[in-house]
C-alpha cells in the first residue's frame, strides 16, 4: 500500500470571551427594548452616531448628549445573502443592509425582511437603494439587536 | 544619531474594568493627550500594542483598537506585543520622519479565558499542543531546572512574590493587592508542581501609553523627558525542548541593549529595574542573566535584599508582573513604571535612591521565548 | 464567570484542517508503528525528535532520516493540578523534557505508570536523569498520543 | 528626510492549496527564495518582521514564535506587525522605519496565510464587531458587494456598465496571472462565463472573487549602505500612507472611501507624484473583488470619480494600457491575505528592477502597491521607484 505523503489533520478550536459593554452601549440597548433608537451627539463636530458612542472617533471627545433618532431612514445600500458558512446567526436567504436613520449622521448596519426573500428578482423590485425602510419591533425584548425585528420596505 | 524621548505616561489600573475595551482605551489616551496638550490629530503617527483574536475573541485586534487610540485617519500600525509597538515607535521617530508617536497597549484580560488555555494556542496543533504546554507547564518545567542546576531554593523563588505583591501595596494601579507571607507563598496551590499559585502572575486588564518625540520636540513638550538609550531583543527557539531552559536569550538581547547604551556594567550602572516575571522564579533567573549578579546567584541575591524597593538595585517596585498582569500589555508597563522612576513620578512607590538609569524587560512566549530589554535614562 | 455588569457572549468556535507536510507525516506514521523518527543534521549533525525538514540551527534541509529508541532520560517535569477551559487531559498529570537516547534536544511528553499523586512515589522515581521508557498506546491514530505515555524504568 | 531605504530581494511560495507543505515550512519556502534573490544570508540580517491576518484563520496564536525557525529568526530580534489585510503593507512599512531608523541594515519582511487550513469566511466574520454589526455579517463578499452597490448608486453607473468593466477585470487578471509562475488561479476565463458565474452576492459572481490561497512573501529591506554592498538593483521606497476609519462599518463613507484616498494622498507627497495617472508606469492594487478595484482607481486618483468603468472599458489599465494594473493576475488571482499586501509590494519591486518575467511592463521606474484591510477599515500604499 502507498504510503501518504502528506496528511491533514482536523481539529477545532472553540474560545469563549466575555465582552464588557459598558455605560454607552448597555443604555443603547436598554433604550431598545422601550422601542427607542438613540444615538449620541458630538459636541463638537455635531454629528450624530447609531450605535452611539462614549467619544467621538474624530474628534476624540466625550459624546455627552443622546438624541432619539428616528425608526425610518433611507437604505444606502444592501446585499442580498444566500450562501451559508459556518456559524452564521440568521437564516439564508437574508438581506443585509446600511440605513441612514433620519436624524442620524452614520449608516446602521440592520437587515431588511418582511418580504417574500425567496426569489430575488421580486426582491429587488421591492428592496432599492435611496428607498425608504421602517423598523419592525421585535415583541419579544432580549436586549439585543434583534430587539428591532427587522427593516421594512415603507409603502 | 537621532535621539527619541518618552515625554508623556499614562496608564489604567489592573483592575477588572466595567467599560468595554473601546471606552476603556479612549479614557487612557484622552488622559495623555490632555497631560501633553495636544489633540489626536497633532500627533505624527498612532501604534497599537494589542494580542491577536486569542486575547479579545476579536480578529483583526487593530479594527477594534484604532478608535480607542484616536487613529481616525491617522498614520498608524499596531504591533502584536506591547514592547513591540514601543519599539516600532521609536523607529518611527529615529527615521526623522515623525516628531511625535503615540503608542498604547489594551487588552481586557478579565473577558477572556485564563492565560493558560490562551498561551496554550501558542502550541502547534500536532505535538506541543497535544503535550499538554502552555506558558505555566513550561515555566514549571523552567523552575524545577532552575532549582536544580543552580542550588536556587523554593523558598528563595517565593520570596520574590512576598517582594513584589509587597511593593503593590503602594501602587494605585496594581492589581492584585495583598500582603502575602512566605508561608502563604509557600502553602498556596501547587498548581503546576513546583510551582504554586501565588507565584503565578493573575490575569488583569490594562491599558497604557507613552507619547514619544524627538530630541527638539520632547524638550518643548516636557521638562523631564526620558530618553531611549538602548534596546535589544532576542528570539529563541519554538520547541522549549530545543533549547537549554537555563540559558535563554536574555543575555544577548540584554547584550544588545547595554552596547547601544554604553553600559560596561549594568549591576553598577542601573540605578532601577522593572522585570517582566509573570512566575516568582523567573525574576531571579532574569536578574541573572541581565547581569544583575553573578549565575546561579539569584537566590542569594533575593537573600540579600539588594532588589528591594531600597535596596541597592530595585526590581519591580511597581509590584511587576505578579500584580499587574495584562499580558500584551505587560511590557510597555514596565516601560511606564520605569519612566515614571526616571521622572520620579512613581509617588509611594518611588524607589529612596536617586534614578539615573533604568531598565524595562519584556518577555512573552513559553519560558522566555521572546525577550526585549529597554534602557531609559533622565 | 458571571459579572455584575452587562456583557455580551462570544464563543470563537473555528474548524481547522492542519497540513503535517511530509516529514512529519511520516513522523507520525512512525509512531503507529511504534517507531520514533529523528532527522540529522549533515552539517552539525545533531539529531532531532520530532523530525524536522530543516535544521533549526542551521536551516538547512535534512535528509538523513534516524531510529530513536523509545528510552531515555528525564531532563525536568511538573504535575499539573490546575483546570482549565479546554484541557487536553484531566489533571493531575505530569508533562516532562525527556531526553531520548541518540538526540540533541529533548522531547515533550507525559510521564505516568504509577501513582503519580503519591508525592513520596514521585520523589523516588522521578529524579533528573532518571531512566525512562514510552508506553505505546493500544490504540494508535498517527499523532503524539500514540505514545500514551513515558514510564520510569524498574 | 532621513536614511533611504531599499528592496534588495523578494521571494514568494508557490501559492495555491498547499497541503503538502506545514505551515512553517511554508514561510520557510519564501524566506530562502528571497535570501536567495538577494544574494544574502541569515547572518546578514539584522532583524525580522513578520504578519498575517488575524492568527485564527489558522488557529494557532502569535506565530511569530511557531515560526521563529523557518523565519530564520532564532536569535535575532523579531517584530510582529499585523492590521488585517493591509498587514502585508504594514511589514513593509515596519521593515522600511526599522532600516530608516538607522537601527538595522538589513531587515527581512515575511507575511504568510494558510486559508486552506482555516474556514476563510467564518473567520472573517470573527472581525465584525460582535457587540452589534456580527449578526448581519456576510463575510468579506457581503461587504464588498454593500459597498460597491453604494458606489454603483452614488455615481449613477448603470448595473449593466458596472456589469461590463467588472467583468473586463475579471478577464485580464485571469489573463495576466498566466504569466506569473507564483499564482494561484491560473485559467483563461471569457467575459461571458464572469458574467454567467455562479452568483455568491449580487450583482457579485464567482469570477469576480479571489480565492482563498496558501502562500507566504518574503522582502528584503535594506540602508543604502546594504545596497551597494549587495550589488543588486534596488527598488527605492519613494513614499508610504497608511490609514485607518472607524471600526463601525457605515460611520464613514465607503463609496468615496477616506482611508484609500488619503493613503495614497500621502504617498504621492512623498514620492512627489502629482498626476499618478501619468507618472506611474504599473499599479499592483488590492483587489480581492473586481468591482473594488474600480473604486481603488478612482480614489488613488487614476480617474474621476465615477468615471472608472469607463476608463477600465477604454483598455486603460490593461497590459499595454496607459497604466498598467496588476500585471501578477493580483489578489483576485491569489489571496493569501497575511502575505498578499507584501505580495503586491514584491511585485512593484520586481516591475521597477526589470525583473518580472514575463509579467514585466517595458521601462517601468514608479510603481504602486497597496493593500485593504478590516471592514473596509484601512488602506496601505507603498510606491518603489528604480532611483532614488
Amino acid at each position: 500500500m502507498a504510503r501518504e505523503e502528506h496528511r491533514i489533520v482536523k481539529g477545532q478550536v472553540l474560545v469563549p470571551y466575555e465582552l464588557a459593554l459598558g455605560k454607552t452601549w448597555s443604555a443603547f440597548y436598554d433604550y431598545l427594548k422601550e422601542e427607542k433608537i438613540m444615538g449620541k451627539k458630538c459636541g463638537r463636530c455635531k454629528r450624530v452616531l447609531v450605535p452611539p458612542r462614549s467619544f467621538c472617533p474624530r474628534c476624540f471627545e466625550d459624546m455627552e448628549e443622546w438624541v432619539e433618532v428616528s425608526p425610518e431612514g433611507v437604505l444606502e445600500t444592501w446585499v442580498y445573502v444566500n450562501m451559508p458558512f459556518f456559524a452564521q446567526e440568521i437564516r439564508i436567504p437574508f438581506i443585509s443592509a446600511q440605513i441612514r436613520l433620519d436624524g442620524s449622521d452614520s449608516g446602521f448596519i440592520h437587515r431588511v425582511a418582511g418580504i417574500d426573500l425567496q426569489d430575488f428578482e421580486k426582491v429587488r423590485e421591492i428592496v432599492k437603494l435611496g428607498g425608504r425602510v421602517r423598523a419592525v419591533w421585535n415583541p419579544e425584548k432580549k436586549g439585543s439587536i434583534l430587539d428591532i425585528d427587522y427593516f421594512e420596505p415603507v409603502d | 544619531m537621532k535621539r527619541v524621548a518618552i515625554t508623556h505616561v499614562a496608564q489604567s489600573s489592573g483592575a477588572e474594568s466595567r467599560e468595554s475595551l473601546m471606552d476603556f482605551t479612549y479614557r487612557v489616551n484622552k488622559e495623555i493627550l490632555d497631560k501633553a496638550g495636544l489633540r489626536r490629530e497633532e500627533v505624527g503617527c498612532i501604534i497599537a500594542g494589542s494580542a491577536d483574536v486569542f486575547h479579545s475573541g476579536l480578529s483583526c485586534a487593530n479594527a477594534f483598537d484604532w478608535d480607542g487610540i484616536g487613529a481616525f485617519l491617522k498614520e498608524g500600525s499596531r504591533a502584536e506585543e506591547s514592547a513591540f509597538s514601543f519599539i516600532y515607535g521609536c523607529m518611527r521617530i529615529l527615521s526623522g520622519r515623525y516628531d511625535t508617536v503615540l503608542v498604547t497597549a489594551l487588552v481586557k484580560g478579565s473577558e477572556n479565558p485564563d492565560n493558560d488555555p490562551v498561551t496554550g494556542f501558542y502550541g502547534d496543533p500536532f505535538y506541543l499542543r497535544p503535550a499538554g504546554l502552555n506558558e505555566s507547564v513550561v515555566a514549571a518545567l523552567q523552575m524545577r531546572q532552575y532549582m536544580e542546576r543552580r542550588g536556587v531554593t523554593e523558598e528563595q523563588c517565593a520570596k520574590v512574590a512576598v517582594k513584589n505583591l509587597g511593593n503593590a501595596l503602594f501602587n494605585p494601579y496594581a492589581d492584585r493587592k495583598r500582603r502575602v507571607s512566605l508561608e502563604d507563598v509557600m502553602n498556596s496551590e501547587r498548581r503546576y508542581d513546583p510551582l504554586k499559585a501565588l507565584e503565578c502572575a493573575p490575569k488583569s486588564d490594562g491599558v497604557v501609553s507613552v507619547l514619544l518625540a524627538s530630541e527638539k520636540r520632547a524638550k518643548k513638550l516636557t521638562k523631564k523627558p526620558v530618553w531611549l538609550q538602548g534596546y535589544g531583543s532576542s528570539m529563541d527557539h519554538f520547541h522549549p525542548g530545543d533549547r537549554d531552559l537555563l540559558n535563554g536569550r536574555l543575555p544577548e538581547a540584554a547584550k544588545r541593549a547595554y552596547a547601544m547604551a554604553g553600559i560596561g556594567n549594568p549591576r553598577k550602572e542601573i540605578d532601577v529595574a522593572e522585570v517582566c516575571e509573570p512566575y516568582a522564579f523567573q525574576e531571579l533567573l532574569w536578574c541573572e542573566q541581565l547581569g544583575f549578579c553573578g549565575e546561579g546567584k539569584g537566590g542569594t541575591w533575593i537573600d540579600s535584599g539588594a532588589s528591594r524597593m531600597d535596596g541597592a538595585l530595585p526590581v519591580n517596585a511597581s509590584g511587576g508582573v505578579l500584580a499587574t498582569n495584562p499580558y500584551p500589555a505587560r511590557g510597555l508597563y514596565r516601560i511606564v513604571e520605569a519612566a515614571l522612576q526616571l521622572k520620579g513620578e512613581a509617588g509611594e512607590h518611588q524607589v529612596g535612591k536617586p534614578v539615573r538609569t533604568a531598565l524595562a524587560h519584556s518577555t512573552h512566549g513559553f519560558g522566555g521565548q521572546c525577550h526585549s530589554v529597554v534602557i531609559l535614562s533622565a | 464567570m458571571a459579572k455584575e455588569y452587562r456583557t455580551i457572549r462570544n464563543d470563537v468556535a473555528l474548524p481547522y484542517q492542519w497540513a503535517l507536510g511530509k516529514t512529519w507525516t511520516r513522523f507520525f506514521d512512525g509512531l503507529k508503528e511504534e517507531r520514533i523518527l529523528g532527522t540529522k543534521c549533515k552539517d552539525c549533525g545533531k539529531v532531532y525528535v520530532p523530525a524536522r525538514s530543516f535544521c533549526p540551527t542551521c536551516f538547512t534541509d535534512t535528509t538523513e532520516w534516524v531510529d530513536v529508541p523509545p528510552r531515555g532520560t528525564l531532563v525536568t517535569w511538573t504535575l499539573v493540578n490546575a483546570s482549565w477551559y479546554g484541557q487536553v487531559k484531566e489533571p493531575p498529570y505530569i508533562v516532562a523534557l525527556i531526553r531520548l537516547e541518540g538526540t540533541d534536544c529533548d522531547f515533550h511528553h507525559y510521564v505516568d505508570g504509577f501513582d503519580i499523586t503519591d508525592e513520596k512515589e514521585r520523589k523516588r522515581k522521578l529524579k533528573t536523569g532518571a531512566k525512562v521508557k514510552a508506553v505505546w498506546s493500544p490504540a494508535k491514530n498517527a499523532d503524539i498520543r500514540d505514545i500514551a505515555w513515558f514510564a520510569p524504568v524498574k | 528626510m532621513g536614511n533611504a531605504v531599499a528592496i534588495i530581494g523578494t521571494g514568494q511560495t508557490r501559492h495555491g492549496r498547499r497541503s503538502d507543505a506545514c505551515y512553517p515550512d511554508l514561510v520557510r519556502e519564501a524566506v530562502t527564495a528571497a535570501l536567495e534573490d538577494a544574494g544574502i544570508t541569515l547572518a546578514d540580517i539584522d532583524g525580522v518582521v513578520l504578519g498575517t491576518m488575524p492568527s485564527m484563520m489558522e488557529g494557532v496564536s502569535s506565530t511569530h514564535f511557531y515560526f521563529a525557525e523557518a523565519l530564520g529568526s532564532v536569535g535575532k530580534p523579531v517584530l510582529k506587525v499585523e492590521t488585517c489585510g493591509s498587514t502585508g503593507q504594514s511589514i513593509g512599512h515596519c521593515g522600511f522605519f526599522w532600516v530608516a531608523s538607522g537601527m538595522a541594515d538589513i531587515v527581512l519582511v515575511v507575511g504568510s496565510e494558510k486559508m486552506s487550513e482555516g474556514d476563510g469566511q467564518a473567520t472573517m466574520t470573527t472581525v465584525f464587531d460582535p457587540f452589534f454589526q456580527r449578526t448581519f455579517a456576510a463575510g468579506a463578499p457581503g461587504v464588498f458587494t454593500m459597498q460597491s452597490m453604494e458606489w454603483m448608486y452614488r455615481f449613477g453607473i448603470p448595473e449593466e456598465k458596472g456589469r461590463e468593466a467588472a467583468a473586463l477585470i475579471s478577464v485580464s487578471n485571469h489573463d495576466n496571472a498566466m504569466d506569473n509562475p507564483h499564482a494561484h488561479i491560473r485559467m483563461r476565463v471569457t467575459m461571458d462565463e464572469v458574467k454567467n458565474a455562479r452568483v455568491i452576492t449580487y450583482p457579485v459572481r464567482l469570477l469576480d472573487v479571489c480565492p482563498a490561497s496558501d502562500g507566504a512573501c518574503a522582502v528584503v529591506f535594506a540602508s543604502q549602505k546594504a545596497v551597494r554592498k549587495s550589488g543588486r538593483k534596488p527598488a527605492w521606497i519613494r513614499g508610504l500612507g497608511f490609514r485607518g476609519e472607524e471600526f463601525f462599518y457605515g460611520e464613514s463613507d465607503k463609496a468615496v472611501w477616506m482611508s484609500a484616498t488619503e493613503a495614497a494622498g500621502e504617498a504621492y507627497r512623498q514620492a512627489g507624484i502629482r498626476d499618478p495617472l501619468k507618472e506611474l508606469d504599473v499599479a499592483e492594487v488590492y483587489n480581492p473583488f473586481t468591482y473594488q478595484e474600480m473604486i481603488f482607481y478612482e480614489c488613488f486618483g487614476f480617474c474621476p470619480r465615477g468615471e472608472a468603468p469607463d476608463y477600465v472599458l477604454r483598455g486603460t489599465f490593461l497590459k499595454g494600457g496607459e497604466l498598467p494594473c496588476c500585471p501578477s493576475g493580483g489578489t483576485l488571482c491569489t489571496n493569501p491575505i497575511g502575505a498578499t499586501g507584501l505580495i503586491r509590494m514584491a511585485e512593484a519591486a520586481l516591475q521597477v528592477t526589470g525583473k518580472a518575467g514575463e509579467r514585466q511592463v517595458e521601462g517601468a521606474k514608479l510603481a504602486l502597491s497597496h493593500a485593504m484591510g478590516g471592514v473596509d477599515q484601512f488602506n496601505g500604499i507603498t510606491i518603489v521607484g528604480s532611483t532614488l
